[in-house]
């Protein structure tokens, strides 16, 4: 089905092609409920990459630090989320990040949004 | 006999769960969204439910990739919240009615709806976040829960269409139950906001304006769309609006029913923020009768 | 362009498992049972598939009851045998065919079937048992799978007419198929056998004729039963039939199809065992052009 | 939907009703697929009901080895399996005991459909 893809700006669909790729990031964003696990990630990250046999693309999208990086690595934001919260990221700052905004640039355009009729 | 009090509408991001947890509700900031489930809070002291009929959509906290259901019926004894990750407080588990439960799977297979049953279930902010806005104070929570998630994480999502046909049989199901119970329907989410992506910070107002316009009276209008041109049109989790459309497929003809409450606020967090209330009329009646 | 070769339909009891593992198919217990298989591999040699696409139903190795999906469908790179606790020899791993995977649930979602999407997925001898029958020497497994898994573990069960429809569904996603693939579908399972309650031992020879005589020209009559009825027919574990009427489904008309091989045995195990060919006169007929 | 319940002979249907009541067990079942799980049960069998929070009656049918009073507490034939498996029962020995007859009784009944027309 992959010919007759809907193309929408700015944003990649998390389909099978992307959860095919992004799968061991995933796992590893998904391990990180748990308090422990996210504690681990902190004392060493790149062992805990090779817990989860995350690709070098993954790897090298995490320890970049950009989230458009592992977007394109197959990782799909409602996980991410959890990742970010131990980068200290608020959705802010990732959207800021993404966009290529700062983040009082950001918020001020969310604002805006909310005075514009 | 069961019957359907009506419906609520909630956004359902995490930050509001914060900001209950910061007591945040008069802050300028904040007062706008809390002040919309004023009129909510009222209507639930009138009309006193005992069940909440929930559609919304997991977060990675129960479900992940590698059992990834379309729809899953919760019939658990009792819901747990859990450590999502990033520091919200977890909340007070509650109850579930695994009767009705059973008897909403049992009718929707024979509908033809291939649901997973559930009967461990963690629920997170998405269901969570909206009961501490409808019942703020959670100790004295004394309704019971029947959840139904909706995949708004994984593509290929079901379309708009098959989950307005999901709550149409449910609420089908809940006007057989023959147990007391007086149920609110609820869904979870929305409106238009995108997280990821270039277009992160996207928001829809003249799109987000037609969900509401058309809830109530014309829910069929919010499933002409495909799920990916609501993506397109509300953002990538805006598509959670699917949570909405199912629960109003519960509530049934619009005959019966009436918007009680409306509000639409930007932005809560990177959202376009809403709560609405619908009631059933017939229901109305009844009481005043 | 993808094709549809035909179709194997074959019990898959654990006990069979055992019996390859220690040799005995010249057992005359066995043999029987085992030389059902010959014109089966014989065909299988002449054809070539390349993918399997496979109804099954899973024993408790990969689903519990706190996440029971309706329909599973698989999209692993690979997928697993694992201990199912009772000493068979862990099977060797099969590739998995995710692209095909997932044209099939995109196609499914589509056409409103609310299925489970499995990225990882353990597979027990449901599965392995009928692949070591068809194909003993393991080494050699070069084909590539798609497993879908249909709940006949806790009831409400889909119904015979709601998996004959799901496997119409991935038969018509199959023929869509724009890659090439040598496409056999397999449903396992079956036929008639109960191994709890006091009804244990329960065979139904007339039932199972029934099954064996319309599967091929008219498998709606399988599909005239509720999925209790067939419990009552077939017993508790017969209704394992929804895996061959799914399979069924997705090999089409009966126009086209014609029945090469059937072999029917009582006891393997408490079951009453059997193996079936259908194939694919079309393409049999582009073989010989 | 319990009034209109389809009763079929000798035959427990496993539906909600049945599937709430055996939980704990069949939780307990189902962790048999591990080795060191069916070691530990076999180790300290009240110890293993303790920690999958059996209920008194399941207890009482796992320690009286009596399956069909474990289809009574709950349990899943599908699960049941493999603690029969533990016990060193086979599916004959399981239908012998539901049926009241011997196993060799039973085998031969099975034998025997085969031999009929
Ligand atoms: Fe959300
Ligand atoms: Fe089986």
């Amino acid at each position: 089905m992959t010919s007759t893809k809907r193309q929408i700006p700015g944003t990649l669909v998390f389909d099978g092609d992307v959860a095919q790729r992004g799968y061991e990031l995933n796992a590893m964003c998904f391990s990180f409920n748990k308090v422990e696990n996210r504690q681990a990630f902190l004392g060493d990250e790149e062992a805990y990459y090779d817990k989860f046999k995350l690709t070098d693309a993954q790897k090298q999208a995490v320890r970049s630090r950009n989230v458009l990086k592992m977007l394109n690595a197959g990782g799909n934001i409602y996980y991410l989320a959890k990742l970010a919260g131990i980068l200290g990221l608020s959705v802010q700052d990732v959207g800021a990040q993404q966009t290529g905004m700062s983040v009082e640039e950001f918020k001020a355009r969310l604002l805006a949004y909310g005075k514009e009729n | 006999m069961a019957e359907i009090l009506g419906g609520i509408f909630a956004s359902h991001v995490p930050a509001i769960g914060n900001a209950i947890a910061r007591g945040l509700q008069e802050d300028p900031y904040w007062k706008p969204f809390f002040d919309g489930f004023k009129p909510i809070r009222e209507w639930l002291e009138r009309v006193r439910p005992d069940t909440v009929v929930a559609f919304y959509n997991d977060h990675g906290l129960n479900f992940f990739l590698d059992k990834m259901p379309t729809f899953a019926v919760g019939a658990a004894a009792t819901y747990q919240n859990s450590d999502e990750g990033w520091g919200l407080p977890v909340a007070r588990p509650v109850s579930g009615d695994a009767g009705l439960s059973w008897h909403v799977i049992e009718s929707l297979i024979a509908d033809e709806f291939d649901v997973t049953t559930c009967q461990e279930m963690l629920v997170d902010h998405a269901l969570f976040v909206p009961l501490q806005l409808c019942w703020p104070d959670a100790a004295s929570w004394s309704f019971r829960l029947v959840p139904i998630a909706i995949n708004t994480v994984q593509h290929p999502l079901p379309s708009p269409k098959r989950c307005l046909a999901l709550g149409q049989a449910v609420g089908r199901a809940l006007a057989r139950y023959d147990k007391d119970a007086r149920i609110v329907v609820m869904g979870t989410g929305g409106l238009s906001h995108q997280l990821d992506g270039e277009r992160a910070g996207f928001i829809n107002k003249d799109y987000d304006r037609f969900c509401l316009e058309n809830l109530c009276p014309k829910p069929e209008l919010l499933a002409q769309h495909s799920s990916l041109e609501i993506v397109e049109l509300s953002g990538s989790q805006g598509i959670e609006v699917l949570n909405w459309i199912a629960a109003r497929g519960a509530l049934g003809s619009a005959g019966n029913l009436e918007e009680v409450a409306r509000n639409y606020h930007i932005p809560i967090s990177n959202t376009a923020a809403a709560s609405v209330l619908i009631s059933d009329k017939a229901h109305a009646k009844r009481e005043l009768a």
